[in-house]
């Protein structure tokens, strides 16, 4: 389903690694099935032949990498950045969270990668392999007889569904062409939630935040979440918690994960990518998205280096807390 | 573990009559850490006191909370206790059982247990307290003045007199500022050079006073006591300690058609100039743009005629770096634009002019040598009409002008009425106003009198449209007394510009992190209690900056200025509040949202070592609060994500301990 | 006087302005080129509307006399908007009163060779419901 | 029959410089309101962290109300005008989450509104009163 | 370049010189106008009240027009700029009244302002350029002494409309002088010629018609140009003695395209 090939990719960093410009490549490896693929870093042209992967699971959002990798590295790092990523690199640049001139890097369009999930919903458990043909998804699978195609259009990811930009905001070099922000109704499911009672968002949460496990898989995945040390790791920060320990914590974890990353938060979709459980998570992430464009302007975290967040700004003018429920739908 | 005291206090029975105190001291006995509790009927007389450290001594306590009243009523009292007792003031807490407690509440069950749980919350607290030592940083003891005009000049001659130096940095070639170009002052008629002339002088001669004339602030770093300050002199082409002001050079100069900007452009001066007889510095100032030698390189006549050598066309701009313990802000106002308001047509005749212009064209130093004619034609005008309000009080929405009341413009506006009547008692003299304001002593008197003695014309109602025709400036405006459109031909028209801060203010607020408001006036630290201190520590307001004011009350304000100024400099080092934000830098990220949200400007970064558990080293940039800048807001500590940024006395544990012990 | 308050929400709400902000500066009607036609004056209405003193506005010609040349507008200081309210009151007496200012019948008496179809139409909107 | 009505719990922060010296003023001129709220001096409201009223919630508190200077009167200068966008964003996420809105509140009272404040507490805490036990901030995660 | 045009009902009779040398001087300077099929009547005057719907839907009408066609909507008329620049402007902010006239449209999609409106002489400084006007011109009104009327409806509300600064405008004055001519520059050029109330009063439009006249002239004028139907019709009625001629007829004669005149 991808434009861009693994070749086209293997090409660009291997002439950029053979003169000089770069040191170190950071793209997907082959992980243990051909979905999970895996961050990993190449040193030569060669490595990558043989270990680099590119195909309709290379989900995962590099941006977050950079802030460690740069630190350990010499040289200068090669990444791969999707549009959606790109917004993460912005805002990590406006938080200085690492040396933009320690970083190269190569733009590549994205079709929207497939979710592992909705696969295995069709196909059944047991992949054994898994491939990309033109438009579809081939999979090999131990219980079948004959290999399953699935329309890659149809197992898309929920962030890929609703993707907010094709437009990369950094890049040093572009493959394929210029994208733009494009509509997207990704709103859709917020304004949902928000028009039920009370009484049924209450259980829509309930039932979806008792399935969390705190595996912090979100947190860890999470480009915004890149503290040195993180509040819920933190003895001295008032609210260490490291696992499930009572009734109230998961909420109350999701809840400040969600403040904490609120006007910095790109919505990439990383979070609801890796939770195990299927949490929706990112729509914590695009409530808080969508009542700051409401109260206070269109905001885009990650468009611009260097831009205000809403949260760490304000007008004389601005709503009132008593007000923000003003002309919303009331339910009895 | 803290040994806490608990004092409970009766208050009489202010607390006892609805809080059972007995109760209290029982209740809070048990708590975590606490291993000494009492109840005593005025904690805060000296025999409270005394039990309070007594008993610090007897139980080696560590900490205190008194059960009392506000602490914005005893805090400080019981802090010196502590002291007095050989303990951290700050390791004292206070519960405030009286106007939160027993004042507002009737039940004594209700009452009581409240009162255990605010001690709870205390105890809580203290337990978490860590002794807190205010910070101290030294006092450079000469201050910088921003303005050279009356606002400045009695700012730096106050501050000066009480002995410390003062640097006044002034954009034009001299001081004197908006006060030099009037004519006579309201509401005693002297003459505006006759007063300000002298003080010019004296701030030449003053040997505590550097002037920078033909100057810019460029840059500002650092706080309170310690402000590192660049300033631009820009190159005036003429050597300053070697002119000597005699005008030869301006005499000679054949660039002579450069609309004078001290007369408002109504004359013409030369290339090189002088801007007034009585400029300080007295001396002369090429204008680059204008001169034909510093533009092509011919002429040179100035150098030649100049006796003293004083002429230098190879001078460049001079970069000086000072430092200051205080700064004064003065930077002052201008008549704003007419240009939104050519219903007056101002773009289209001569004989419609602005009040700074009326000014200059009674001056006897002006274009005129202070003859009233039109500039159109030099003709005598026979029907003056005033207009007043022109921009003040302009709603947001009608897109020009400014929404304030511009303050000095109903007494300027009598003046020069009065004044015309008085010389040319030929002339008939209207003024078309909205309300005549004349708060202030001798105001009104000095309005009446303009009406009553001199024969002003005073019309409520505006003017709509004035239409040049002829000769003649036709009026048309409202008499809603008479409910009547009025049509009038009049010679000059004279327009009471609303007037607005100096365009140089807005940057320089930028650079000393001081707040403006939207009109880009200067905010005052305290609208009522504070108001020639603006929010940042160090940096002092003096006139018309903060807000629109007469000479008096510039003068007024100046003075007030410069005496913060000298309360400031008389002190060898300054103590801080201990009570501010401490960054964390091995949790901190240095991402700058707390750097975003300081209103002070009190948080940089720096790039910091550190050693890794591998014995590797990273390097990282982390925040660094400058505890003398820091006021203790907080805003920074809620907007840190990863919660490095805490707060002394209102640490994150604390309010989080308080909140657990009243809600368990 | 009995001040009619319900009416002068609606002229209010009708002409978007807020009679509040006047400063009673009299700009509009300096301004004002038709002032020597009107018994009521723009000043007038705006000051009139806000206490509610509105019966003797909505039975003055001075509601046909408004050129709606918006000088009043612009040259607001406080952004009021006289020429709106002066409207809003107009179409107030036109629609209450089912009395049209002007009818068909009145053409040809003001019809005149050169008349631009403008004048015709714009008089029309002005004047009828 | 006499109902016995539930007594909430409530928390209040107060900034020093307006909304405590306000409180200060309802007990001078002892202007009652129910002894359910309890008050925690911060220094100014934009020190309120998120965390703090979650805290509070977690720990039992049925509802929680932060009380600064009037927007324009910060202390601080600007202290309140962040918290105004916190706590805006914050409570619109708790109603989002099905929390009752009538939970939470934000009030600027100056130190001169001794009697705003007693009023605002009264009605408060009638209101949270009226909500009953606060449950579904403990309840969220459902051991099924 | 094409541009949606909008008549008016004025130029197709009392008023077809300044519709028919708008024609002759667009073309020449490289301007397609495409008259906007089916146009109705603006209604000459906009109506202020907030609630007034129906009087406003033929102009919603040729804005969707303009907005369908991806065209800019130029008018020349001063009137019928005034009523559609108002009622696009309505239809921008005004929620309500937008939502009522979106129920009246049959149109598919509906519409909500999308549309840019231009006078003409908006288009010639702004689409066209003075610069590119004054390269075209043939026949130079070198030494002509013309006043540019622009009366009220051009100008405000300035906060709507956006021409030009309304107490000095200079728009007219600038298209004068790339043609050759000289501006006269006086105060009564933006004040009401009284037009709307020659049915009402005839006196008191004569007052204003006559006011604007004489400061022209004392200001030097020979000519006087004028945008607007209404205008030219009351200061001729009212015994101007000096020509007053649309702005478009002059453009032409500047440009070379004037060609047989055709006034009825």
């Amino acid at each position: 389903m991808q434009k861009i090939t693994r070749e086209q990719l293997i090409d660009q960093a291997s002439e950029l690694l053979a003169n000089g410009t770069v040191s170190t490549v950071l793209g997907w490896g082959a992980g243990e099935f051909g979905y999970d693929v895996t961050p990993t870093l190449f040193k030569t042209a060669e490595e990558m032949q043989n270990g680099f992967v590119f195909n309709d699971f290379c989900g995962a959002n590099f941006s977050k990498y950079l802030v460690s990798k740069t630190k350990t590295l010499e040289g200068k790092l090669l990444v791969f950045l999707k549009p959606c990523d790109t917004y993460s690199f912005n805002q990590l640049l406006t938080e200085h969270r690492f040396d933009r001139e320690k970083v190269y890097v190569v733009g590549i369009p994205c079709e929207g990668m497939a979710d592992i999930a909705k696969v295995k919903e069709i196909s059944g458990e047991g992949i054994s392999s898994i491939a990309s043909d033109g438009d579809r998804i081939v999979v090999t699978t131990l219980y079948a007889d004959a290999p399953v195609k699935i329309d890659a259009r149809n197992v898309l990811a929920e962030r890929c569904i609703h993707c907010k930009s094709k437009k990369h905001v950094a890049y040093d070099t572009l493959l394929g062409e210029e994208g733009d922000v494009v509509a997207s109704a990704r709103f859709d499911e917020v304004t949902r939630l928000e028009s039920m009672t009370p009484d049924e968002r209450f259980a829509f949460w309930q039932n979806e935040l008792s399935k969390c496990i705190r595996c912090n898989a979100c947190r860890d995945a999470c480009p915004a979440c890149t503290c040195e040390t993180c509040v819920f790791d933190n003895p001295k920060s008032g609210v260490e918690n490291k696992s499930p320990s009572n009734s109230f914590e998961e909420q109350m974890f999701h809840i400040i994960r969600a403040f904490h990353v609120a006007g910095r938060c790109t919505d990439c979709g990383e979070c609801a990518r890796v939770c195990p459980q299927n949490i929706p998570l990112h729509l914590l992430n695009r409530k808080f998205i969508k009542d700051i464009n409401t109260f206070y302007g269109e905001y885009q975290a990650g468009a611009e280096v260097g831009s205000r967040s809403p949260l760490t700004d304000y007008t004389t003018e601005d709503l009132e807390p008593s007000e923000i429920f003003v002309g919303r739908n009331e339910h009895a | 573990m803290q040994r806490v005291g608990v004092f409970v206090c009766w208050c009489g029975s202010n607390i006892a009559g609805t809080v059972d105190v007995q109760a209290v001291s029982e209740a809070l006995k048990n708590e975590p850490g606490v291993v000494f509790s009492a109840n005593y009927q005025y904690m805060c007389s000296q025999a409270g006191q005394e039990m309070i450290k007594t008993a610090v001594k007897e139980h080696h306590l560590t900490g205190i909370v008194v059960c009392s009243c506000s602490p914005r009523m005893h805090e400080a009292t019981f802090r010196k206790t502590a002291v007095a007792a050989g303990l951290n003031p700050y390791m004292v807490e206070i519960a405030n059982i009286r106007e939160q407690c027993s004042w507002v509440h009737k039940d004594v069950t209700a009452g009581t247990e409240k009162a255990i749980i605010l001690g709870k919350a205390a105890i809580a607290k203290v337990n978490l307290n860590t002794p807190l030592t205010p910070g101290e940083s030294p006092v450079t003891k000469r201050a910088l003045v921003i303005g050279g005009g009356i606002a400045g000049i009695q700012t730096a001659l106050d501050i000066a007199d009480a002995g410390f130096p003062v640097d006044v940095v002034e954009k034009q070639p001299t001081i004197g500022g908006k006060m030099a170009q009037l004519d006579k002052t309201f509401p005693t008629l002297d003459c505006a050079a006759c007063i300000l002339t002298p003080k010019m002088v004296d701030v030449a001669q003053n040997d505590k006073i550097r002037i920078f004339s033909y100057s810019e602030v460029t840059d500002v770093r650092g706080f309170v006591g310690n402000f590192d300050v660049t300033i631009k002199k820009k190159a005036r082409f003429v050597k300053e300690d070697v002119c000597t002001g005699c005008g030869a050079c301006v005499e000679k100069c054949p660039m002579k058609k450069i609309p004078n900007e001290f007369n408002l452009g109504m004359d013409n001066r030369h290339a090189i100039y002088i801007p007034f007889a009585q400029a300080v510095p007295k001396v002369a100032t090429i204008d680059p743009d204008a001169c034909n030698m510093l533009k092509n390189g011919k002429c040179g006549i100035c150098s030649k005629v100049c006796a003293a050598g004083a002429i230098d066309y190879k001078q460049k701009d001079e970069i000086i770096e000072e430092t200051y313990g205080a700064i004064v802000v003065a930077t002052g106002f201008n008549p704003i634009s007419m240009e939104k308001f050519d219903e007056y047509a101002y773009s289209q005749s001569k004989d419609v002019i602005t009040s700074l212009e009326f000014e200059r064209l009674t001056n006897a130093a002006g274009p005129t040598a202070g003859m009233l004619v039109r500039p159109s034609d030099g003709k005598h005008p026979h029907t003056l009409v005033f207009v007043q309000c022109v921009g003040s009080r302009c709603e947001s929405c009608a897109e020009k002008g400014k929404e304030y009341c511009s303050k000095i413009c109903c007494m300027y506006t009598a003046k020069h009425a009065m004044l015309t009547r008085d010389k040319y008692p030929d002339t008939e003299v209207y003024v078309f106003y909205v309300d005549v304001r004349t708060p202030g002593k001798n105001f009104d008197e000095f309005y009446r009198r303009a009406v009553e003695e001199y024969g002003v014309k005073y019309v409520k109602g505006m003017v709509g449209k004035i239409v040049p025709e002829g000769d003649k400036l036709k009026v048309q405006a409202s008499d809603l007394i008479a409910n009547k459109q009025l049509h009038l031909d009049a010679d000059l028209v004279v327009l009471a510009a609303a007037i607005e801060p100096d365009h140089s203010a807005r940057p320089l607020a930028t650079m000393l992190t001081a707040s403006m408001d939207t009109n880009d006036f200067f905010t005052e630290a305290h609208p009522k209690l504070r108001p020639v201190e603006s929010p940042t520590a160090g940096v002092f307001l003096s006139g018309t900056c903060q807000g629109p004011k007469d000479i008096p009350e510039t003068v007024s304000q100046a003075g007030a200025a410069a005496s913060k100024v000298i309360g400031l400099l008389v002190k060898d080092k300054l103590t801080g509040n201990p009570c501010v934000a401490i960054a964390n830098e091995l949790t901190c990220n240095g991402c700058s949202s707390c750097e975003r949200v300081c209103p002070y400007g009190a948080i940089s970064y720096l790039d910091k070592e550190f050693r890794m558990p591998d014995r590797t080293t990273k390097i990282r940039r982390v925040a660094s609060v400058n505890p003398a800048v820091c006021q203790g807001c907080g805003a920074c500590t809620v907007a840190c994500p990863s919660g490095a940024m805490d707060l002394n006395g209102f640490m994150n544990n604390q309010i989080m301990a308080e909140v657990d012990a009243i809600c368990k | 006087m009995k001040h009619n308050n319900d009416l002068r929400e609606e002229i209010l709400r009708m002409s978007g302005v807020d009679t509040a902000k006047c400063m009673k500066c009299g700009k509009c009607s300096a301004t004002c080129p038709a002032y020597d036609e009107m018994e009521y004056h723009p000043h007038q209405f705006v000051g009139m509307v806000e206490i509610g003193e509105i019966e003797p506005l909505l039975s003055s010609e001075s509601l046909y006399k408004c050129l709606s040349c918006f000088a009043c507008v612009d040259r607001c200081p406080r952004g009021v908007a006289p020429a709106k309210v002066v409207e809003a009151v107009r179409l107030t007496a036109i629609r209450r009163q089912g009395a049209n200012h002007m009818t068909a019948n009145d053409v040809p008496l003001i019809l005149e060779t050169d008349t631009p179809p403008q004048l015709l139409v714009s008089a029309f909107r002005k004047y009828t419901k | 029959m006499q109902v016995t009505e539930y007594k909430p719990l409530i928390v209040a922060f107060c900034c020093n410089w307006c909304s405590y010296a306000g409180a200060d003023l309802a007990g001078n001129n002892r202007l009652a309101y129910p002894a359910d709220v309890k008050i925690i001096r911060v220094p100014c409201s934009c020190r309120v962290n998120p965390t703090f009223i979650l805290r509070a919630f977690q720990r039992g508190a049925d509802g929680v109300i932060i009380c600064g200077c009037h927007p324009g009167d910060c202390h601080y200068t600007s202290g309140n005008y962040y918290t105004r966008r916190r706590m805006a964003t914050l409570f619109s996420m708790l109603d989002f989450l099905g929390i009752e809105r009538e939970r939470t509140r934000v009030e600027w009272v100056s130190a001169a509104e001794g009697a705003k404040f007693a009023a605002t507490m009264n009605e408060f805490a009638q209101k949270v009163a009226a909500l009953g036990e606060n449950k579904r901030l403990e309840d969220l995660r459902c051991k099924k | 370049m094409k541009v949606r045009y909008f008549p008016g009902c004025t130029l197709k009779n009392r008023a077809k010189d300044l519709d028919t040398y708008a024609y002759r001087s667009a073309e020449a300077l490289g301007i397609t106008p495409e008259e906007i099929e089916n146009w109705q009547c603006c209604g000459g005057v906009f109506t202020t009240a907030r609630d007034e719907v129906a009087t406003k839907l033929a102009s919603v009408r040729a804005l969707k027009d303009a907005s369908d066609s991806n065209l800019p909507l130029v008018t020349v008329c001063s009137a019928c700029h005034n009523v559609i620049k108002q009622t696009n402007h309505a239809m921008q902010t005004n929620k309500e009244f937008s939502d009522k006239v979106n129920r009246y449209l049959e149109a598919d999609g509906g519409y909500n302002g999308e549309a840019e409106v231009y006078h003409y002489l908006e288009m010639l400084r702004d689409l066209v350029g003075f610069e590119k006007v004054k390269e075209r011109v043939v026949n130079s009104l070198k030494g002509k002494k013309i006043a540019a009327y622009y009366g009220c409806l051009l100008l405000r509300p300035h906060k709507v409309m956006r021409m030009d600064d309304p107490e000095n405008p200079t728009v007219m004055e600038d298209l004068l002088r790339a043609l050759g001519a000289d501006a006269v520059v006086y105060a009564r050029r933006n004040e009401c010629c009284g037009g709307y109330i020659s049915v009402e009063s005839p006196d008191a439009a004569k007052k204003n018609a006559n006011a604007i006249l004489e400061n022209a002239k004392a200001a030097g004028a020979e000519m006087i140009i004028t945008a607007c139907p209404l205008c030219k019709y009351n200061l001729v009625k009212n015994g101007a003695d000096i020509p007053v001629v649309y702005f478009t007829e002059l453009l032409a004669e500047a440009l070379g395209v004037k060609g047989e005149p055709n006034e009825t």
